[in-house]
Formats: C-alpha cells, structure tokens, sequence
C-alpha cells in the first residue's frame, strides 16, 4: 500500500529518535544491603534465602541460608534475632519473622535429610578446633568448605558447648541440635569428644596443626561473694544447667530464688520450675525494662509462673531463707541500697550473675594477650600467637574491630565464620579479603505503598500445664505455608526482588527485562532521566546519578 | 509431637473457618459497593494452604501492588510485566519526562491489546499525546492509528467502529482517546452522541486537568485553586475558581452506558482489570484515567505516580466502576492522607503556601480547607473509606485490590 | 428507469445504488430530505449491508465519515450552509487526510441573518478545502454526478461534495432517469482504499507535519487536484458510454458560437439562463452560457479556451465575497488573465431571491451593450437601503438591520415572493 | 407551458398535490416540474405549491408568478391572501367550496374581458367529496379530478394513476372514485363556462 507522504507515517519508527540525550541524570540500579542482614552477629544474608523461600523453594533458600550459618535449625530456636530488631518492616507493621523461618528451614532439612555439600579438592592442610560450641562448629564447617582437614577436640562427652550444656531442652531439644552437628561433622571433620586440651602451647609444638581455633566459650559460673550460712543451698546457674545434661537433675527443692537479670537466670527459673519447684523467684537489683534478658524470655518465664523481685539484692542467705535488701534507682539508672530488709524463704539459691571463661588452656601460649578474663584479638581474630585464632565468648569483642557484642551463640557462629575466612586467607599466605559492605537500605530507601499490609505469623505455644512440668519445646514451628506467608512479607531492602515496577513505571519503555533472576538494564538510548523508576522501586535499589560530562 | 494451645495468629483463624470478608457487588448503602480487603487474620476456606498441595495462598511479598509478581501464575501477571508486551506507545516519543499520560497510554492500550489479541484501532484527539507521539516522519504507534481532530475523535472512533461492523470484522475493537480539554470540554458534545447511541467504542479520557499541549491553560477538568496560564495565581482568589465541576465519569453514567470506571497511573492492577473488564462489553464505555504532568503541575518528573496515588489517597481522584449508570465497586483509599500532601508537591498549588516556608503551615488555609471539604465529599459520596472497626484492622494485605483471584496455585 | 421523482429522493436512490457502507444523517434544510430516504432504504433493507448513523451534529457526520472511511468503508453525508460550516474542521480534515468521503451539499445561504433559501455562499465558504466540487444543473445531473462522484474520490483518494441548489433542485419533482443497480455496479468498483486503519499493518494515520513537509504535502493536495482536471472528464465520458447520458464534466458551454457576450454560471440557475440566452438569439442576440459543472478543481484552461471567442463576459454567482466581489468571477477572471475580456460579475439569487429570465435578460443586454457595471447586484431594492442607510447616518443605535428592513417590506412572514 | 399554483394550509397536502399533478403530466408523456413553496411554514399556515407542465424539457427554475390556473383548497383563504395575484386574464380557478359561485363575492374578478373568455371560477364541493369517499376531509385528490376535467391539462388516467402511486390500496382506490366523481362533476360545467360568450 502506498502511503499518502508525511500524514502516514509507519509503526514505532519513533525508535529512530534517541531521546537518551535528554537526560541529566541516570538511574542505576544498586544493591543495598539489609538492614536485617547488617544486624546479623553470624553475617547470614537474610534478604537472600528469604527471597528465594518466597516461592516455596525452601531447600534453595536452606541451601542459601547455610552458607553462613550451619545451624539454622539450632538458631532459629535460640538466636535473640537483632535482625528483627532492625528489620524495616517493623515500622511498616511488624517485623518479619525471621528466627521462624529460619528454624523451619532447618526443621526441614533435618526431615527431608538434606545434606551438606561436600567440600571441594583437599587443601592438605590440618586445623585443630578446640571446642565444638557454636563458635567452634561454625569454624569447623567453614574451614571443611574450604577444604581444609578440620578436628575439632571437646573436652565433654558430647558436642556442643554451651548449645547443649546451657540452653535448656524446652527452648532447643536435642534431638535437633544432634541433627545439626551431625551434619556438620559428617562434612569429613573429626571430632574427638572427651579430649580436654590442658595446654594448647604444648599441643601446637606437639602436633602438626597448620592453625588452631580456640574457642572454649564461658563455661563458669561468676561467684558474687554473697553471705551465706553454711547450710545455705547455693548453686551457679551454669552448674545447674549442664546438671540437666546428667543422667539425674540437681535435686533444688519446693522454692528456688534465682539472682540475675539475664538470660540464663531465666532459664535457670525455668528450668526450676520444671523441676517440681512451687514457688521460683527471680532476684534482681533492677527494674524490668532494665534487666539484660529479652523481654520474650521474661514473658515467657511469667508465664509460666516464675515470679520477679525487681530492685532487690540478696543480703545474705541462709539454711531455707535468704534476707533481701530494696534497692532504689538513682537518676543515673544505677541501683542504690536502702537497708530495709526483708526475708524470703528459698531452699535453693541459683547464682546467674554471669560467667567467665577458663582460659588457663592457653595461658602458656606465647604472645597471647589476656586481660580481664578474655583473650585480645585482631580483626582477623588472631592471637597474639601466629596461627592461633580465638572467638567466641572466650575473647574481647571489642578487640575483633567491631563494636562491642552481646555474647551469643550467634555472635559465635559469627565468629566462627569470620575465623575460618582468616585462617583460610593465612593460610594462603594472603590478607583476609575484605568483604565489601553496601549502604544500608534504610526505612526511608523503601516505597512501602507496593506492599501489602500483612501481620505476622504467631508461632503457636506449648499449653501452659505442659509448660510447668515437662521439658518439652515451648514454641512450635511453622507450617509450610505460614512459612510461606510469613516469607513473603520481607520488603527485600535494598535488593530488587524481580518486582518489575521499574520495567512497568518507565514511560519510555527503556527498561529491559532480563528474564528470571536476570533482572533488568536500563535502555540509556531511550530512558530520559524522569527518575519515576528510583521513586517507584519499593526497595530502593536504583539511584539517580548525575550524568558525566 | 505436642498439642499447641491456638491462641490466635492465623491458623487458629483458619481454622475457624471464618468467612471471607468479600462482599458482594451491590450490596453497599449508597449504591456503592465495596471489594473489600481480605485480612490474613479472617482468611476463608481457600486461604493460605501448602503450595505442594495445590491450594491457593492469598499472600505476595508484595501484594498486587507492583506492576509484576513472579511469585503468580503467568496468566495472572499484568500486560505491562510481561517482557512481551504490544508497547503501543514505543520509545522515541517526545513526551515530557515523567509524562503520566504518555504512562497511561501505554498502560491502557497494551491492556487492551491483550485484551483483543492485539485486534484493535485507536483514534487519538489532538493534544499533547497526538504531538509527541507522531510528528513526521516518526510514529511512537504500534497499533493503527488515526488522528482527525481536536474535537471529534468519538465521532471519528464511531466510525471507525461502523466500518468495522459493515465490513464484518467485528473482533477489531475501537478505542478512542483524548486529553480532558478533547474529552471534557471540546468533545464532550461528540462524546455524548456516541454515549447515547452506545456506539461500540472504548473512549479514554487522560486527564491531566488542563490544556497542556497548548501551555497549560484550563480546561473544565481543572480543579479549584490550580495554577493555569489563564488561571493565574493572582489577585485576591488565585488560580481556578472554585465551581461547580464537570463531573465527566458521572455525566458518562447518566447515559447508562453499559460501563464507565475511573483509574489512575498508579494502580495498573486496577486500571488493567477495569481495560479488561471494558473489552468484554460491546457498546459505548468510557474510562477516565488521571494522568499526572509534571510539566503542567509544577511537579518533579519522578513524582508522577506518587501524585496519582496521592489523588485517590486523598479522596480528590474517586476511583470506581459503574455499569449501566450504578456505581459497582470502589476502590477504597488504603492510606488516607490530608489534601495538603498532595498540594504541597505542586508548583500549581504553590500560592496556598508560604514561600518562605513551604513546608510550614498553609498560607491559605481557608482555600485548602475548601479543597478537603471536596476529599471528604467524595468520600462520604463513594464510601472511599471502609466502616471503622471493620474486621479489616489497618489495611489488609493478602486479598488483590483488583478483584483477580489471588492464588498461586503454581507457587513453585 | 424515467420517474417523476423529487431530486432529493432521486439523489437518495441513486447514492443507495452506489453502496455506501456507512451514512450519516443530521437534519439540516434543505439537505434533509436525502437523508430522510436513504434511511428508509437502509431500513427497509434496500441499502445493505449499510450502518445508518444518526450523528448530534454536522461535525460528528464529517467525522464519523472520517472514522469509517478510514477503516475502509464507503462513506456519505449529506448537508447544508450552517452544517457544512459547523462541520468544516472535519471537511479540511477529510480532504487533508485524502479520504474518498461523497457528500451533498444542498447549496444553502449561510447566516445571520439566518436564512434557509438557496444560495451558494457555504459552497464557496470551503472551496478551498481541497474537496472536489462539483455543482449539478439539474436533478438527473445531480443523481448522476454521486455516481461519478465515488468514482473519482476513491480513485483519487479525495473528498468529494455533489452541490445542489437547495429547494430549487432538492424540492423539485421532475423527471429524473435513474440508473439501476447493474449499471452502477458495472460503473463503480468496490472502495478499494489507499490506506486503511488494519491490525495487520498498523500504520498512523494523521501525522503533525511541520514547517519541513507542510509545504510539499499541500502541493501534492494540489497536483492530485490537477489529476482530477483530467479524471472529471475521463469519468464523464466513460459515464456517458455506460449510461447513454451525458453528466458532468468539467463545463458545458451553450450556443457559444459566435457568442459576443458570454455567460458562465454554475448550478440550476443554468436553465433560466439557457432559456433567456434562448430567447435573446431568437431575438438576434449573440449571447453563449457556460455552465461550470467541475468548480474545484477549476478548470481555468478549458474555461479560458470556452471564453476565448467571447468579447465580454458575465459571470452569474449565488454568493459573493463581501467587500470585494464575485467568487466565481474572480475564478473566471484569473482564468483570462491577459486576454482582455472584461468580466461582469452578477450577483443573484442570495438568500433564495428568485432569479427571473426578464431580470437577466435586461442585465446580459445591458451588459451586450457595454453598460453593465463590473459588480452588479441583480433587482436589488434600491429604497431599503437607501432607508437603512439613512437610518445609520442619523443615530447610532439603529436595531438590527435585518429586522429593519423586514419593516420597511411591510412583511413578517416571507413567501414564495 | 401551463402553469398551475396551487393554494391551501399547512397539513392540506398542498405540495402532494403540486407532486402529483406532476406526476400525472409525466405519465401522459409531457414533461412536469413541481414544487413547492420554499418557507418554514407549519401547520395551518397559508402555503402554496407549483406545477409546470409543458410538452418538452423544462429548464426554467423562476417561481410561478403568473400561473395559468389555480387550486384552492381551501375557501377560507379566498379573502386572507392575494390569492389571484398574477393569474392569467384567461386563467380559471378551481375552489374548493360547497357554495356556489355567486355567494363568493368574486364578481369584479369574474367578469369577462374583452379579448377573452376572463378568469372562470369552478367550485367543487372537494372536501364533502373526500369525506364521502375516503372517510377524511383531505380535499387535495379530489381536486386533481376536477382539474383534470377543467381545460384537460391532464387526464383522468394520468391523475388516477398518479394517485395509485401515492397511496396503498384502498386509499388510493377511494380518492380516484372521488377524483372520478370530480371529474364528471366539473366536466359538465367546464364545457358551459368554456362555451360561454366572451362578451
């Protein structure tokens, strides 16, 4: 057909004219990093095996998952998740349930049996693990990936560390946490259970370690010198813990008073309360919104009965009884005596006012640098000693370069990880690489319209009678689809989730489309600078940068 | 295993087998039924199930909301996610950065280019979309296309769509399109002839509130207190008087034509589902799409979506669909918001502030209490705002503003 | 088929036989009558398949034409003086567009004052429109110039408007001889467009042309005009041998041999004018007619060449451009540039004014006799002018002029008179 | 050329007349041309129609101004308009009345001239005549008979025929009894007033 000239024109020859030459300023997309993913003490990318449960592929995103962390099944039962505390969502509505997931990943793949990958090609060199607590665990499992033959020695009979000897089985039942470590050793690490290191000095000159890995945890109980008659019952919080490992539980009778603020007081309630005690009481000097432990394991210990004594100290204890003293607040928060006395009957006093480590396995090593109780490290956590790496709650958190640390087994792990890494590079002869940190994706890099309003997923409860007499997990897990549900309100911070706004908002259509998990290119030929794309992308992961001269 | 005590928390609502919260069209107060949202809490029998079991889960990480959604079935996804799409405005046009109409005119016409199986032929009115997208020797159309005049384009598309009818090819559908100034003010009077004869057209008016090709000046669209070239910000009531309105998706209804519905830039869902929805009914329907101009608007480029959502948050842009002449469903405001968010962004609103302190206080209260008062009427005449103490808290999430089925059977 | 037949409805009938797919109604004067009956022949079946669309206005039937015409159906309207007028964005559009849109125009005045008599001022008002403009003398003319009139706006791809003296020849009953739907399908091929609006190659249609292209897209308006000088003819003796009648054309001289004085008018006022050029070469007068059947595109070398004998000639017009004179005339005068003829423009008929043989007789032989004024404006009452004129020049508040010269007639109503 | 204005109301059929005398001329092979009055008048208004037979091609498009008969449908209108202006001297009218001639007034119009027979005036009671045979007073068929019986400008048949193509059935079949009937009604007096003494 021949057209009538210049009133007809033909189909999309508008192409010809490159309105790329009208733009100022570019859109480039870039990747954040989450904020859940930055509060995380073991480095897992959160974001990531988030994204890829999303659409049901759970093994990918447990696969994702434990490429940082080993034991999701472990941790998402007792991590105190600071990745939900920093989590966007939670100024959006509620936080995403992160641990939740987590733990549902790790349930399973411990039901469905998926294993580890097998490490690569042997590297031939020999690392000694000295603890197979978390922080040992997760060093051990990254140093295997690295291929490198990997022993871990654990002076108890059983593996673990503090997972086993200091979490009580209600909140982690065992048969999990033998699953995970199973798993781990079964990636070709020996581990030798019942091997005390006395000295590692000796051991290192002695045996042919390329590098060592220390991490012992803090397995003793601190002894806060408190009066007490000589009958008085008086129990550290550790001792009692790890008695609940033993074949019989510590005998604590009808009513225990437990003294501290933190988390392993809490558990150390508990666990009275699981033990038959009546009347449990937790002493502690303070005000609730001022005690250490996590506001869920308060809650959860009220719950159950256990009763609080805020501003209070023990005096003194005695056969049956223990005298307290009303403590007052001063305007620096800090707690103030009274004198007025009060007597509160308790057969058995548990001590949880924290715990140290015994470090005397390498007070010999020369170079190593203690001081108050904990040994100094690099960044890269190495010793004072070459080749000897620490972590865990054994060492100076504020010495591995990085502010200062709750101690937690998911510091641990962190730890755990961040050691590997190191020893792999020295190794290697070279630095550790450092890893590239992005900028945060903070609340206000989020377009929050594009998602929809969800509340989050309750994780159902063991019924209170079970609570006060068994042991058994008081938290359920969740379903597959809650899981489902709940994965799907992650916001993606930072990180584009393949949600085409981009790709759709562009009046010029100079977004392309990659394909699945491609993403997208921007067409610079045609994309005019309007910048809807940055405005519209609800996980602020395009900027807008000025075009070079 | 161990029995979990339900103490509330979706599953135990599931398995109370609560009814969905889905009403049905019709059944509102003011002739205005409501699709309401579906909270995760008060999920029905077809809520959230395992995907392995092919059930249905009624929750995206981000909803409906976005354009696209790999977590849907494909036959679910939008025209615009789609990789493949018609692109019946292609690049190159010269419309402004951040055009919202050059955004809505794709957005419409690939919807209905799905919608036809890409049998279609659209007649364009003069203004700004006819300039920037054809000026010789280059077309931005992937479709057919015919412009004729400034007023005329119903006419024109009626006889398109008679043509279509006597040569037999009834599956080549006619859309027409035009700005406010060719739909509302200089079409209006062939846009009522093919109304009242339900002549076999889908026309689409963008409506960018005035005449912007010409350089802003007002048109009947143009709402109280806006800044237009022949409403200028001077004198003792600056901007466009406050009138009596032109009313055009309603004047559209009181010619029961079998559908007419309003949509923005920026819910493509429902704008999609509503070019749909009017592909599947012969006779006239009309569609009213505001478009913002970051041009004509004194706005950044970036924020033309924004502006959009901010019109139908505020209740100024009422968004709703109506079959011959009742109202069926109104999208309801997700995230109310006070006029002045919406006014401050725009240079043409500019004289209500202070310029010394544009984020300060309005400097013209009186007039942006008179612009609410229009918000709040529109709310109170479509229901734009669900009942309180509705069993929908908040907002709710995993149910589709657009009505679609919201399931990914296919999860995996 | 011979019938005594009112032109409208012949014009209705024969447009049926031309199959146009789509037709657009709006009433208007005198046009209305021709709509009226193509939409019963579209009802009744007749006309099929056929969409009838009863349009709100003139400038929606234009449109709509436009809409279907390019989406490739045959198109028809039908008009007059105000509505071509309200409709003349859309008539620039069609021919701009080169859609083979046929349209009657029952020649009407055009207002105010608001008049609805015939005369040929809304013809003139888009002469310049880029339609082709053909004007018929008498109803067997105007049924066959539609036939015709397809013909050569789909081979051209223009726009073509059939003018017929409003009431003079659409109210008229007389003796049309109509074509049958054999010899119009013989004559007129299905609409074969040069564009159409197709899903299967999606052009646009309707482009903005600026100042780069604007120029040569008109002139190739104009050279397709030019063709049309050759088509107009071709198509009227190919119509001549289909039909056994002649029509059309581009002009049609009458006893031009010998003539001294030659008359060139367009449209039904033609026969009057026959019938007094008849009576003055009974009476030894050398008077000629040249009827002009094709006024756009004008076809100023056959009129030059008809004219070329002539010592003077006077050109008759329903219309005239006010504040210079004739339309037509001026057409004729360009035509003959350098030959020295003078030209006498004859304004008559306007606003339906009986033009009368005894009027024209005494202009042409005053005009024979050299003492014609160049702008004449046929039995034009003198007083009422003269009465408004005063009337101005003593205050300045006057009243409406029509209204006041309605007075000074005597008359309220208006009658055939 | 015989030229015939024809005059009645708006609503009368005036112009169906004008059409079908027309019409009739045409079927006895003369050539016709009519139309009508070119106004914006409605219903009840003083109109009127024109008809031009002649016996070759009528080219002329000047109004009637000085017709050869006329038609009057309607009486009242006798004394409301100029109703005979421009009528030939030798012209006739035909009127519908049930009156005689005499009781019209009409006596300085009627009187006859000296170079001719001068204008004749026939009456035909059209309406009656209608009612009686078509049941509606619709005069305008009724009067063609008649007229074809005065001066014979067309026939009986031609009227009748013209009639037959107008109307259906038994319409058209009443209005040319009646039209019959005016035939031979006028036929009669046609030939008194046509031999009439011319002085």
């Amino acid at each position: 057909m021949e057209e009538p000239f210049a009133i007809t024109l033909d189909p999309g020859s508008s192409r010809a004219n490159r309105t790329g030459s009208w733009r100022v300023e570019r859109p480039v997309y870039v990747d954040r990093l989450p904020p859940c993913n930055d509060a995380c003490p073991a480095g897992e990318n959160i974001q990531r095996w988030l994204y890829a449960a999303e659409d049901g592929s759970y093994e990918a995103a447990w696969r994702s998952l434990v490429e940082d962390s080993p034991l999701p099944a472990v941790m998402g039962r007792i991590c105190y998740h600071p990745c939900e505390t920093a989590c966007n969502r939670a100024q959006l509505d509620e936080t995403v349930g992160i641990h939740g997931l987590e733990r549902f990943l790790g349930d399973q793949a411990i039901e469905h049996g998926w294993g580890l990958a097998a490490p690569p090609a042997d590297s031939g060199r020999q690392v000694l693990v000295v603890g197979s607590g978390p922080a040992g665990l997760s060093a051990a499992y990254h140093l295997r990936r690295a291929g490198h033959r990997v022993t871990i020695r654990e002076s108890a009979d059983r593996p673990g560390g503090m997972l086993r000897y200091g979490i009580p089985a209600y909140r982690l039942p065992r048969p999990v946490l033998d699953a995970e470590i199973d798993r781990i050793v079964a990636t070709g690490i020996t581990l030798e259970c019942g091997q005390p290191v006395a000295d590692l000095a000796e051991t290192m000159t002695s045996e042919p370690w390329d590098a060592v890995f220390v991490a012992v945890g803090a397995q003793r109980g601190r002894d806060a010198g408190i009066p007490a008659g000589d009958s008085a019952r008086i129990l550290d919080a550790v001792t009692l813990l790890r008695g609940m490992e033993d074949q019989a539980p510590p005998m604590l009778g009808r009513r225990v008073a437990v003294y501290g603020g933190g988390n392993t007081a809490l558990d150390a309630a508990r666990t009275a309360r699981r033990l038959g005690a009546t009347d449990t009481v937790v002493i502690y000097r303070r005000t609730r919104d001022r005690m250490p432990a996590h506001e869920s394991e308060v809650e959860d210990a009220l719950d159950e009965g256990v009763r609080m004594r805020w501003l209070s100290t023990i005096a003194r204890v005695e056969q049956g009884s223990l005298l307290l003293e009303r403590m007052v607040l001063d305007e620096h928060g800090f707690p103030q005596p009274t004198g007025e006395l009060e007597e509160l009957g308790a057969d058995t006093v548990v001590l949880a006012l924290g715990q140290e480590s015994d470090l005397s396995l390498v007070e010999r090593v020369p170079g190593i640098e203690i001081a108050d109780g904990v040994v100094r490290v690099g960044s890269d956590l190495m010793t004072g000693r070459a080749g000897l790496f620490a972590g865990g709650d054994m060492i100076d958190p504020a010495s591995a370069d990085r502010p200062p640390e709750e101690r937690t087994a998911t510091v641990a792990i962190g730890h755990g990880k961040r050691a590997a890494r190191a020893i792999d590079a020295w190794l290697a002869g070279r630095r550790p690489e450092p890893v590239p940190r992005h900028e945060i994706a903070g609340f206000d890099h989020l377009n929050t319209w594009y998602y929809s309003d969800a509340p989050p997923t309750v994780q159902p409860r063991l019924d209170l009678a079970r609570r006060q007499s068994t042991f058994d997990e008081v938290v359920g897990g969740l379903d597959e689809s809650t899981a489902l549900f709940e994965a799907r309100r992650c916001l993606s911070c930072g990180n584009c989730f393949e949600c085409d706004n981009c790709f759709g908002v562009c009046p010029d259509n100079a977004v392309v489309k990659l394909g699945p998990g491609l993403r997208y290119r921007f067409d610079y030929d045609y994309c005019k600078g309007c910048g809807i794309c940055v405005e519209e992308c609800p996980c602020g992961a395009i900027v807008m940068e000025p075009e070079q001269v | 295993m161990p029995e979990f005590a339900t103490d509330g928390g979706p599953t135990a609502a599931r398995e109370s087998g609560s009814p969905g919260s889905v009403e049905p069209p019709g059944s509102g107060g003011a002739g205005a039924a409501v699709r309401s949202e579906d909270p995760p809490g008060s999920r029905d029998a077809t809520g959230p199930a395992s995907p392995s079991s092919g059930q249905p889960v009624k929750f995206y990480q981000v909803g409906s909301f976005a354009v696209g959604n790999r977590l849907l079935d494909p036959s679910y996804r939008t025209v615009q996610s789609d990789a493949l799409r018609t692109n019946a405005l292609d690049s190159g046009h010269r419309a402004c950065q951040g055009c919202g109409e050059a955004l809505g005119a794709r957005y419409a016409l690939d919807a209905a280019m799905r919608a036809t199986g890409g049998s279609m032929v659209a007649v364009n009115a003069t203004g700004c979309l006819e300039v920037f997208s054809t000026p010789y020797p280059e077309s931005s159309w992937r479709i057919p296309w015919l412009h004729s005049l400034f007023g005329n384009t119903p006419a024109v598309a009626t006889g398109v769509a008679a043509a279509l009818r006597v040569k037999g090819r009834p599956e080549v559908r006619v859309v027409g399109q035009a700005g406010d100034g060719g739909t509302v003010d200089i079409g209006f009077g062939c846009l009522s002839g093919m109304f009242e004869r339900n002549d076999d057209v889908l026309f689409i008016c963008y409506d960018n509130e005035a005449y912007m090709n010409t350089g802003v000046q007002r048109s009947a669209a143009t709402p109280p207190a806006a800044r237009t070239a022949t409403t200028e910000a001077v004198g003792d009531e600056p901007g466009n008087p406050f009138g009596q309105g032109k009313n055009l998706p309603v004047l559209a209804m009181a010619h029961d034509i079998p559908y007419v519905a309003t949509a923005t830039v920026a819910d493509l869902h429902d704008l999609e589902r509503k070019v749909e929805r009017a592909m599947e009914i012969r006779g006239a329907r009309y569609l009213h799409l505001f478009v913002p101009c970051p041009l004509g608007w004194g706005a950044a480029p970036r924020d033309t979506i924004r502006l959009a959502r901010l019109a139908k948050e505020t209740g100024l842009f009422p968004v709703f669909e109506a079959e011959h002449g009742v109202v069926t469903a109104v999208s309801q405001i997700r995230r109310q918001v006070p006029v002045e968010e919406y006014l401050r962004p725009q240079g043409r609103y500019r004289h209500l502030f202070d310029p010394a302190d544009p984020d300060g206080p309005p400097a013209r209260p009186e007039t942006v209490r008179r612009i609410q008062e229009i918000a709040d009427r529109n709310i109170a005449r479509y229901g734009l705002v669900g009942p309180a103490g509705s069993d929908a808290p908040g907002e709710a999430g995993p149910s589709d503003p657009s009505g679609r089925p919201y399931e990914t059977g296919e999860a995996r | 088929m011979l019938r005594q037949i009112e032109g409208s409805r012949a014009v209705a009938e024969t447009v049926a036989l031309c199959r146009p797919e789509v037709v657009c109604a709006y009433p208007i004067s005198p046009q209305t009558h021709i709509i009226e009956a193509v939409g019963v022949l579209v009802r009744t079946g007749a006309l099929a398949p056929c969409e009838f669309v009863n349009v709100e206005s003139e400038f929606a039937a234009m449109s709509v034409s436009i809409g279907a015409s390019a989406a490739g159906a045959r198109a028809y309207t039908a008009t007059a003086s105000q509505g071509l007028l309200f409709m003349i964005e859309a008539v620039y559009n069609a021919a701009g567009l080169g859609l083979p849109v046929v349209m009657t125009l029952a020649n009407r005045a055009v207002g105010a004052p608001i008049n609805i008599w015939n005369d040929h001022s809304d013809a003139m008002a888009v002469r310049d429109s880029g339609w082709i403009q053909l004007f018929a003398e008498t109803n067997q003319e105007a049924a066959d110039l539609h036939i015709q009139a397809f013909r050569l706006a789909e081979s051209l791809s223009l726009p073509v408007m059939v003018a017929m003296d409003g009431f003079i020849l659409t109210h008229a009953i007389e003796r049309v001889d109509l074509a049958t739907q054999e010899q119009v399908d013989a004559f007129l091929p299905p609409y074969e467009p040069r564009q159409v609006l197709d899903p299967a190659d999606p052009v646009s249609i309707g482009a903005m042309v600026g100042p780069e292209a604007f120029e040569e897209v008109r002139y190739l308006a104009h050279l397709r005009q030019v063709d049309a000088l050759t088509a107009i003819p071709a198509v009227a003796s190919e119509f001549a041998e289909h039909f056994g009648r002649s029509s059309g054309g581009l002009l049609r001289p009458y006893r031009c041999e010998g003539a001294d004085t030659v008359v060139v008018a367009l449209g039904s006022v033609l026969g009057t004018i026959k019938d007094t050029v008849d009576a003055m070469r009974d009476d030894g007068l050398a008077v000629g007619v040249v009827g002009i059947t094709s006024f756009r595109p004008f076809p100023a070398a056959a009129v030059r060449e008809a004219l070329a004998a002539a010592r003077r000639v006077v050109v008759v017009e329903k219309a005239f451009s006010i504040g210079f004179g004739g339309v037509l005339s001026t057409d004729v005068a360009m035509a003959l540039t350098g030959s020295g003829t003078p030209v006498t423009t004859v304004v008559a008929g306007l606003g339906g004014r009986p033009i009368t043989g005894a009027s024209l007789r005494e202009c042409f032989e005053a005009a024979a006799a050299g003492r014609a004024e160049p702008l004449v404006f046929l039995d034009l009452n003198r007083s009422l002018i003269d009465r408004d004129l005063e009337r101005s020049s003593a205050r300045r508040r006057t009243g409406p002029t029509a209204e006041n010269v309605l007075r000074d007639l005597g008359t309220v109503a208006s009658g055939p008179t | 050329m015989f030229q015939v204005r024809i005059h009645g109301r708006g609503g009368q059929g005036v112009v169906t007349a004008a059409e079908l005398l027309s019409v009739a001329a045409f079927f006895d092979g003369r050539w016709s041309q009519a139309f009508p009055s070119f106004g914006s008048e409605r219903t009840g208004a003083p109109i009127v129609g024109f008809c031009r037979i002649s016996d070759g091609e009528i080219r002329t498009r000047e109004p009637v101004s000085t017709p050869d008969a006329l038609i009057v449908q309607d009486p009242t209108l006798l004394h409301q308009v100029d109703l005979f202006s421009g009528l030939r001297d030798d012209g006739f009218v035909l009127l519908n009345t049930s009156r005689p001639v005499e009781e019209l007034g009409l006596g300085a119009l009627t009187s006859p001239r000296r170079d001719g027979p001068g204008i004749r005036v026939i009456t035909l009671p059209a309406t009656e005549l209608a009612i009686a045979h078509t049941g509606r007073p619709t005069p305008n068929a009724v009067l063609l008979g008649g007229f074809a019986a005065a001066g014979g400008v067309v026939s009986l048949d031609a009227v009748a025929g013209a009639i037959e193509q107008r109307f259906a059935g038994p319409v058209a079949r009443a209005n040319i009894a009646a039209a019959t009937e005016a035939f031979r009604s006028v036929s009669a007096r046609w030939k008194e007033l046509d031999h009439a003494p011319t002085d």
